[in-house]
């Protein structure tokens, strides 16, 4: 009994906890991405960079309320600047529409058109960010790092095997469900949602309801920027803040929004997870875990590792291949230009 | 003054002019049905009335008052409804909230309209939770119908609604738009099942490559042989 | 006098973006310092030019130092970081127009035998050598089984294929030898991989500001490990200063013999930080590339190449961060120099630096030397 | 010619087609007709092989054709036009007619690079076809516009007009004649049946349009519910207390008088 | 402005572009910044012929350059005597395994009724030969690797001459195409984009981790050319004539030299894929192809094969883009596979594309030449526009101190600009679809 907890403990260590957390993570991305997608019906690539500007904003606030002493006690000071890093991109994020993809609105462009002028923005706020905070690693978290540590887990239940839940790991998952049930309730249940769904389904129909394009427009993007930065924040107090990373985030994000089925929020959701869970289990060694669950004598040959590490990224694409094949539009039935 | 006038309307989607000092009117508890041939430039001269168009040269005025300057949106709060030709629903919306959306503007309750709706085409009823998108021709026009009727305008403007329903329902909905004419309301309606939409007309347009051809009572022109002949089949 | 213009070629944007932002003003602080003391070359003046590699892409890193050379007709080349930018670079353009380049952080040992025409120099020491120091710390420290992780480009695939065979020759066992890709969402995968295969410690051929880090951060906080073995491009005081405590008892190995030079490098550093990886041996490049061409007189490339080894290596008298300008005046007057700088270089063979390592550990959240190899 | 065997298609829980048999014979103008939502365009896309069957199966000339791709079909003689218009909304009208005629040489890349004059003696040829039936079709003046900018009454011309531009066996026309003009309607409804006359093509037409099936068809399906609910005659039809009730009404209640 | 003149004037202000550089800076730059120019205007030629045409959203592009990369190196580079004798048996043997493996698998596909059982026999047929492929393959690829790692380690390739990579790069293309394809045409627009990226990241990783093929991360270098070097010019005796004749030096001259022969080359391959594509654009293939694009189920229904089709414009845009691939590992004169990344290799073309005019082959051409200039010229134009604003701050200011050391990442954002205003004033690219033609 006590080797199939410790082989559970391990599991969940290594395996699930992380993987649920990163998948959160991933899932808020993608919502971002979803919703654009959804209402505004273009794949925006600079979401990514949009999630690092909001951080960015958010860091700065963070420190100078560090340096005033501000702080939340156990939890990261950033939750209190979060608002102000949301704002800002906001004001970015409208503006950006103001002067690029208003334009392309009234001239009914093509979707691969603003997915184009998406990647101007983004090399945009590429430069912005890394203008402003640099190109560096910044650490801004603070407070409590941990809900338990294997330490105390083990000390606890006694088992050889300890499981850490980091308290990040546990906002970022709290936030994640929460921020989906709003984003739900939002879009099916009040009327702006209600009228951006209709927008994006048919905007000149939309128009003869008295829907006004430029308010369900700037909701959008309110929204889109107030998820980014959330993301993006919780994201960076898990791990760190580097620019660079964020950029190279566009693309398991997006891998995510598609899998679950674009311009679905649940289907951010499941995507994320089903990135996350196929990138650490089949990668991970099971050689311990199988040694617990064998009789004692029994000893591993190998590592027990279905693939190695080196194709994490391949294995989750070939995992999503395999789900589009069998649901071309997704997990959740998506939308498709 | 007539409640609704587009008066002397020119312009069209670019640099060529389809519209050509056209001008459509309807009054109050009026049904005005425009009728031509395809291309004529009827749906275009709706669209002009409704905004979604720029016109270079005339003016809409709607109860005195020009609009020529507002957005559909802001044409849609003035009391105007307009059910277009094509793409006349919201594809993945379910029926019920296709109506719904009708009904965006309204602060009232709008369950009793909702059930007039559904009285007037049961079809929709029985369908209510399905996609728009999935329904038949007919049915998707009994939506786009419905839809405008949610609004409860003062304006209904109809782009052939009779396209592709069948005569029963047909029937039905000229019926319908009687029974809302005598209430008070105005309707301008584009038709090519033209007999039928002249015969309850109280004026007709015949328009021809964007220019007024032909104006006069619903039935001095479905009297009229020229007309006859060269645009009603006879 | 004239005014000499010397290209900073690096990877400016990209996955090194955050190292070269402390490698680049490391070179240029050598050139400042140079260029201030008004005694190379009777007065000249020195600017540094810089130039984007991207660390990834061969043909704009072609263009890049192509205006370099073509257009900003500069003196020398300072860089470039990435081994495949670099080859790139050198065989296409640096070598057909004669020009020098002095490089702080291929490591590769591919660059070793690369035909160069005697243009290629490196402050950097080749990951072969590192390989076998790192496995005699261990070695030294009784540590029998690690794991390795490496960031998977040649710094790392280089230096961890060195340091298995090292290892393992000298009776160790690598449980399990994995990449990483650098700037990745996560590394939960890594983690658990590498936990799974088990081990005394965690050897991380990785950078201290990205996946390196990441894997660190992972493995203490699920448990996996607790001891890491630290080589170069994770040496750094910002390490510690993100992981914390935690990280008390890592040690490693950085190029150095002693901590004179480092310690003068970090005092005189404004603007940027002096600890990070290759910042030091991009300060060494710049320095190296002027004093050799104060020692031949020129600034033309074909004579001052010849002149690089001797002002790095002994006879002469030793110069330290900061003091360019005496070295400037003993070359002047026809003394000899043995430039020994921020990270203590010793040029041999073709032209690379022979590798010295100071060991380090974490003590009390910072990186103490405590011994040399 | 066409025979429908016990067809029957469902979407998720909805059954659109059940149970529907009928023949269409050769050379015949057969109408089909029945109240919104009968199942009379998803019986067209069943046959025409856009969506598969649940049960049941489609004849062509006794060859059992259920479930072959729509090109395939198209092989074998049999054109269908949608309800909703389908036009190549970037090519011009004549392009969009051009585009039709079956294995051109210009289709290949081989001919295209290698064999330029053959391309070229056959694109002259389908050409002229094509203006033809723009000639006909009363759409000369927009011959070069691109068929997205159309009317849409015109497009449901052009729906019609790829039709003509090969020679078909079997004719699948879903309400060609909804939003178009009446006058030009008739004149449509002349043509069709030259080319059943002249050319033995056979039809299928579905259509709310009484006057128009009355011109035309000979015998006359109704559907209601996805079955078929009555054939015969359009005389034997109106007189069908079935088919007024679910279908056909009994005229305005409330006429105006002027 | 005609829609052709206006063509033409833009052709001739990105001539003068170039000229610009060469004047302005070095010719050697100009010359170096044209040669890729010609690469990227192939690269979006495929692309073109994919999107434009046929509306295939194609986000793989990385793939097939690489692929085409590896065929540059395997065509060219001698094979490694060594590392064949050790491992090249097991390899060959590993080959056969999986291929059986797959015949046996389709065979048993094939030949049981579908159901569990089918599902079952296909499942153990191939656990049974991966493992045993593992099982041979594995210690052949050991043997490899560890044979000289620091310099070779890989198999080596064909040394056969290294322009013969470019065909084969277009097959090596057009078979991952064919695979490609088969999986995925199926698949919706974003659907599809997501899917041939995930399989261009599976090819790379491939190239980045299989060693004994690549040398992965570790790079192979010093490729041979199909040209000559500079320093073997630079000591010829004819060509230190040709320079005294011309007047010019022979360091500059060789450099320059060199890089007319490969633009020479390139040329001959866009005017060749040019014409190619272009004759079939403006052909009956290219309605039909359009005419897909729009709508899909009534150009089946007018007896169009939509599967065929798009398989066959796939793997044609494929080709093209394979082929860029190897000019541009001929280029570079190495194989660096870590260098294939999604933003360089396969958005930037995408942004050529649509800049250029997508639909139209000469907005393509136009494209790439235009984007791979800003791409390379962004970065002096961002130091010199941080440069303009300092020029009037203090010298010591901090504000300014920083503005010019951002100066490279106003690179990306300059670059940035340059896209916003070109898309911004034609909207639909530069050169549109259809506006040559009528
Ligand atoms: N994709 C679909 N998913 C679900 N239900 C569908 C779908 N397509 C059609 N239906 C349903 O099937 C029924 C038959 O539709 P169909 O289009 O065949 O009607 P029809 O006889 O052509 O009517 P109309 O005269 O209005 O065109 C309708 O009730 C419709 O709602
Ligand atoms: N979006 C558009 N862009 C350019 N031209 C258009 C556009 N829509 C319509 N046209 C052109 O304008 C003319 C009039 O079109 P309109 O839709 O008003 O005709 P209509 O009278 O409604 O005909 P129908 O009875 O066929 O619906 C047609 O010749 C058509 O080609
Ligand atoms: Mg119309
Ligand atoms: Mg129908």
């Amino acid at each position: 009994m006590e080797n199939w907890l410790n082989a559970f403990a391990l599991l969940s260590n290594f395996v699930i906890v992380p993987a649920i957390a990163y998948g959160s993570q991933l899932a808020l991305g993608a919502l971002g991405v979803t919703l654009v997608f959804g209402i505004l019906r273009f794949s925006n690539f600079a979401h990514g960079d949009t999630m690092s500007l909001g951080t960015m904003v958010v860091i700065l606030f963070t420190w100078w309320f560090q340096s005033m002493g501000i702080n939340l006690g156990p939890l990261p000071t950033a939750l209190l600047a979060l608002p102000f890093g949301i704002f800002f991109c906001a004001v970015f994020v409208l503006l950006s529409d103001r002067f690029v993809y208003r334009f392309y609105r009234a001239k009914r462009a093509d979707p691969v058109i603003y997915l184009i002028a998406s990647v101007g923005i983004m090399f945009i706020t590429n430069g912005i960010v890394r203008f402003i905070i640099g190109p560096d690693d910044q650490n801004f978290a603070d407070g409590e790092r941990f809900i338990i540590r294997a330490r105390e887990f083990k000390e606890m239940t006694g088992l050889d095997q300890g499981v850490t839940i980091k308290l990040s790991q546990g906002l970022t998952f709290v936030t994640m469900i929460v921020v989906v049930a709003a984003l739900f309730w939002f879009l099916n249940r009040t009327r702006s949602g209600k009228s951006m769904r209709a927008y994006s389904d048919n905007e000149d129909l939309a128009l003869l309801s008295g829907i006004n394009p430029d308010k369900v427009v700037a909701i959008t993007w309110i929204i889109a920027a107030a998820l980014a930065t959330i993301a993006g924040t919780l994201y960076g107090l898990d791990k760190s803040f580097k620019p660079f990373t964020y950029f190279q985030l566009l693309l398991p994000i997006f891998a995510a929004a598609i899998v679950g089925g674009l311009g679905n929020p649940l289907g951010a959701i499941a995507g994320g997870f089903v990135i996350a869970f196929s990138e650490i289990t089949i990668t991970y060694a099971y050689k311990r875990f199988v040694e617990y669950l064998m009789p004692e004598s029994w000893e591993a040959g190998g590592l027990i590792q279905l693939l190695s590490t080196d194709y994490k990224f391949a294995v989750s694409f070939i995992i999503l291949l395999l789900v589009l094949l069998v649901r071309p539009h997704g997990i959740f039935k998506g939308t498709g230009v | 003054m007539s409640y609704l006038i587009g008066e002397g309307m020119t312009g069209g989607y670019g640099s060529v002019d389809i519209l050509h000092d056209c001008t459509i009117a309807v009054d109050k508890g009026e049904i005005a049905v425009i009728v031509g041939p395809n291309g004529a430039g009827k749906s275009t001269a709706m669209k002009a009335v409704f905004g979604m168009l720029n016109i270079h040269t005339g003016r809409i005025m709607l109860d005195g008052e020009d609009i020529t300057a507002l957005t559909p949106q802001a044409r849609v709060a003035k009391g105007m409804a307009f059910v277009p030709q094509t793409n006349n629903i919201f594809p993945s919306m379910s029926v019920e909230q296709n109506l719904e959306m009708g009904a965006f503007l309204r602060r009232d309750d709008i369950n009793g309209t909702l059930q007039e709706v559904y009285d007037l085409f049961p079809i929709l009823k029985q369908k209510r939770n399905q996609n728009a998108g999935e329904l038949s021709g007919g049915q998707r026009q009994q939506v786009a119908v419905g839809r405008a009727l949610m609004t409860q305008p003062k304006v209904l403007m109809l782009d052939e609604p009779t396209a592709g329903v069948s005569p029963i329902v047909m029937d039905e909905l000229f019926d319908l738009i009687i029974d809302i004419a005598r209430t008070g309301l105005s309707i301008l309606m584009v038709e090519q099942n033209a007999r039928q939409a002249l015969n309850i007309a109280d004026k007709g347009y015949v328009l021809v490559q964007g220019r007024n051809r032909f104006t006069d009572t619903g039935h001095a022109l479905m009297n009229n042989p020229d007309v006859r002949r060269s645009f009603l089949g006879g | 006098a004239e005014d000499i213009k010397i290209g900073v070629f690096l990877g400016l944007t990209g996955p090194l973006e955050s190292l070269v932002a402390n490698m680049a003003p490391g070179a240029e602080a050598a050139i400042a310092e140079v260029s201030a003391s008004g005694k190379l070359l009777d007065g000249s003046t020195v600017t540094a030019i810089r130039a984007d590699t991207t660390c990834v892409d061969a043909a704009a890193a072609t263009s890049a130092i192509e205006r370099l050379i073509t257009s900003d007709k500069v003196s020398g080349v300072v860089g470039g970081d990435c081994s495949g930018v670099t080859t790139a670079a050198l065989t296409n353009v640096a070598m057909p127009n004669g020009m020098v380049m002095i490089s702080p952080s291929a490591t590769s040992p591919a660059l070793s035998t690369l035909e160069d025409n005697g243009l290629f120099f490196r402050t950097a020491p080749s990951d072969a050598r590192q390989g076998v120091v790192m496995s005699d710390i261990l070695m030294d420290r009784g540590f029998k089984e690690v794991a390795l992780t490496y960031t998977n480009n040649d710094y790392g695939k280089g230096l961890a294929d060195a340091f298995q065979s090292a290892f393992e020759a000298a009776g160790g066992t690598v449980t399990i030898s994995s990449s990483h890709e650098d700037n990745k969402a996560d590394y939960s995968a890594e983690v658990g991989a590498l936990a799974s295969a088990g081990g005394e410690a965690l050897v991380v051929a990785g950078y201290l500001d990205s996946g390196g880090k990441g894997v660190i951060q992972g493995s203490l906080d699920t448990g996996a490990f607790e001891t890491f073995v630290l080589p170069d491009g994770m040496v750094g005081a910002s390490l510690p200063e993100a992981i914390g405590s935690e990280l008390n008892g890592s040690f490693g190995q950085a190029p150095g013999t002693d901590s004179e030079g480092a310690g003068l490098f970090a005092e005189m550093a404004t603007g940027f930080d002096p600890t990070s990886p290759f910042a030091a041996e991009s300060y060494d490049a710049a320095a190296l590339m002027l004093l050799a061409m104060q020692a031949a007189g020129s600034t033309d490339p074909q004579v001052y190449k010849n002149n690089v080894m001797d002002v790095a290596n002994a006879p002469g008298e030793q110069i330290l961060p900061g003091q360019l300008a005496k070295a400037l005046e003993i070359l002047a007057a026809g003394g000899d120099v043995d430039y020994v700088g921020a990270s203590n270089v010793e040029l041999i063979g073709g032209g690379e630096s022979a590798g010295n390592y100071r060991e380090i550990e974490i003590q009390g959240e910072e990186v103490t030397t405590v011994g040399f190899r | 010619m066409i025979k429908v065997d016990r067809l029957t298609k469902k979407f998720g829980g909805f059954t659109a087609v059940n149970e529907a048999s009928l023949e269409i014979a050769a050379g015949s103008i057969t109408g089909l007709i029945g109240p919104n939502g009968a199942g009379k365009t998803t019986l067209f896309n069943v046959i025409a092989g856009v969506h598969k069957p649940s049960k049941g199966h489609v004849y062509l000339d006794g060859e059992d054709i259920t479930g072959l791709e729509p090109h395939a079909l198209f092989h074998k003689g049999m054109l269908r036009t949608f309800q909703v218009a389908h036009e190549f909304f970037s090519l011009s009208v004549r392009e969009n007619l051009m585009m039709v005629p079956d294995e051109q040489p210009g289709e290949a890349l081989w001919d295209v690079w290698f064999n330029s004059a053959k391309v070229r003696d056959r694109e002259e040829q389908v050409r002229i076809k094509a203006n033809e039936v723009i000639e006909f079709l009363e759409i000369s003046h927009v011959a070069d516009e691109l068929a997205g900018n159309l009317s849409g009454g015109q497009k449901k011309l052009l729906e019609l007009g790829r039709t003509m531009m090969v020679d078909a066996k079997v004719v699948f026309l879903d309400e060609v004649g909804a939003g178009v003009n009446r006058t030009l309607l008739n004149t449509i409804g002349d043509a069709i049946i030259r080319l059943n006359k002249e050319r033995g093509y056979t039809f299928c037409v579905i259509e709310h349009d009484m006057d128009f099936i009355d011109k035309l068809c000979d015998p006359v399906i109704v559907m209601a519910e996805g079955s078929v609910l009555a054939q015969g005659t359009l005389d034997e039809i109106k007189a069908n207390e079935q088919v007024i009730e679910a279908y056909l009404g009994t005229g305005l209640k409330n006429r105006v008088a002027s | 402005m005609s829609g052709a003149l206006r063509n033409i004037s833009y052709f001739v202000v990105m001539t003068a572009l170039i000229v610009v550089v060469g004047q302005l800076q070095s010719w050697n730059l100009a010359l170096s910044i044209l040669n890729l120019c010609i690469i990227s205007a192939i690269m979006a030629l495929g692309v073109n012929i994919q999107w434009g045409y046929a509306g295939l959203f194609n986000v793989g592009v990385m793939g097939f350059a690489a692929l085409g990369g590896l065929a540059a190196m395997l065509i060219s580079v001698p094979p490694v005597q060594e590392a064949w004798a050790v491992g090249g048996t097991g390899v060959l043997l590993g080959f056969v395994t999986a291929i059986v493996t797959i015949a046996a698998a389709v065979f048993t596909f094939r030949s049981l009724a579908r159901g569990t059982l089918r599902t079952l026999a296909i499942i153990v047929v191939c656990t049974l030969g991966y493992a045993i492929t593992r099982s041979v393959f594995d210690p052949a690829t050991d043997a490899i690797e560890s044979v000289n790692p620091a310099s070779t380690g890989y198999l080596g390739g064909f040394g056969l001459p290294i322009l013969l990579s470019w065909p084969v790069g277009g097959i090596f293309a057009g078979c991952a195409a064919w695979v490609v394809g088969k999986i995925t045409l199926g698949l919706r627009t974003d659907y599809l984009a997501i899917a041939t990226l995930g399989i261009s990241e599976i090819i790379v990783a491939m190239l980045k981790n299989e060693d004994w093929m690549t040398r992965g991360v570790k790079n192979v270098v010093g490729l041979p050319r199909p040209v000559p070097f500079e320093i073997n010019l630079q000591q010829s005796q004819w060509f230190l004539d040709l320079c005294a004749k011309l007047g010019t030096a022979p360091v500059t001259f060789s450099s320059i030299f060199v890089k007319l022969c490969y633009a020479g080359l390139f040329t001959v391959v866009l005017l060749v894929v040019l014409y190619l594509s272009e004759k079939a654009l403006r052909s009956p293939w290219g309605r039909m192809m359009r005419a897909i694009r729009d709508n899909e189920v009534s150009s089946n229904a007018m007896g169009k094969n939509i599967k065929a089709r798009h398989l066959q414009v796939f793997i044609l845009g494929s080709v093209v883009v394979g082929i860029a691939g190897a000019m541009l590992t001929t280029l570079d004169g190495q194989l660096t596979p870590a260098s294939y990344q999604p933003l360089r290799f396969t958005f930037l073309i995408w942004v050529m594309v649509i800049v250029g005019g997508s639909g139209n082959n000469w907005g393509a051409v136009l494209g790439g030449f235009v984007i791979w200039y800003f791409w390379i010229q962004a970065e002096p134009l961002g130091i010199w526009l941080m440069n303009l604003i300092t020029a009037n701050m203090d010298a010591g200011s901090a504000l300014r101190a920083h503005l010019l050391d951002s100066a490279q990442h106003m690179r990306l954002m300059t670059m940035g600009l340059i896209l916003l205003l070109t898309l911004r004033f034609s909207p639909r690219g530069l050169i549109p679809e259809g506006s040559a033609k009528r």
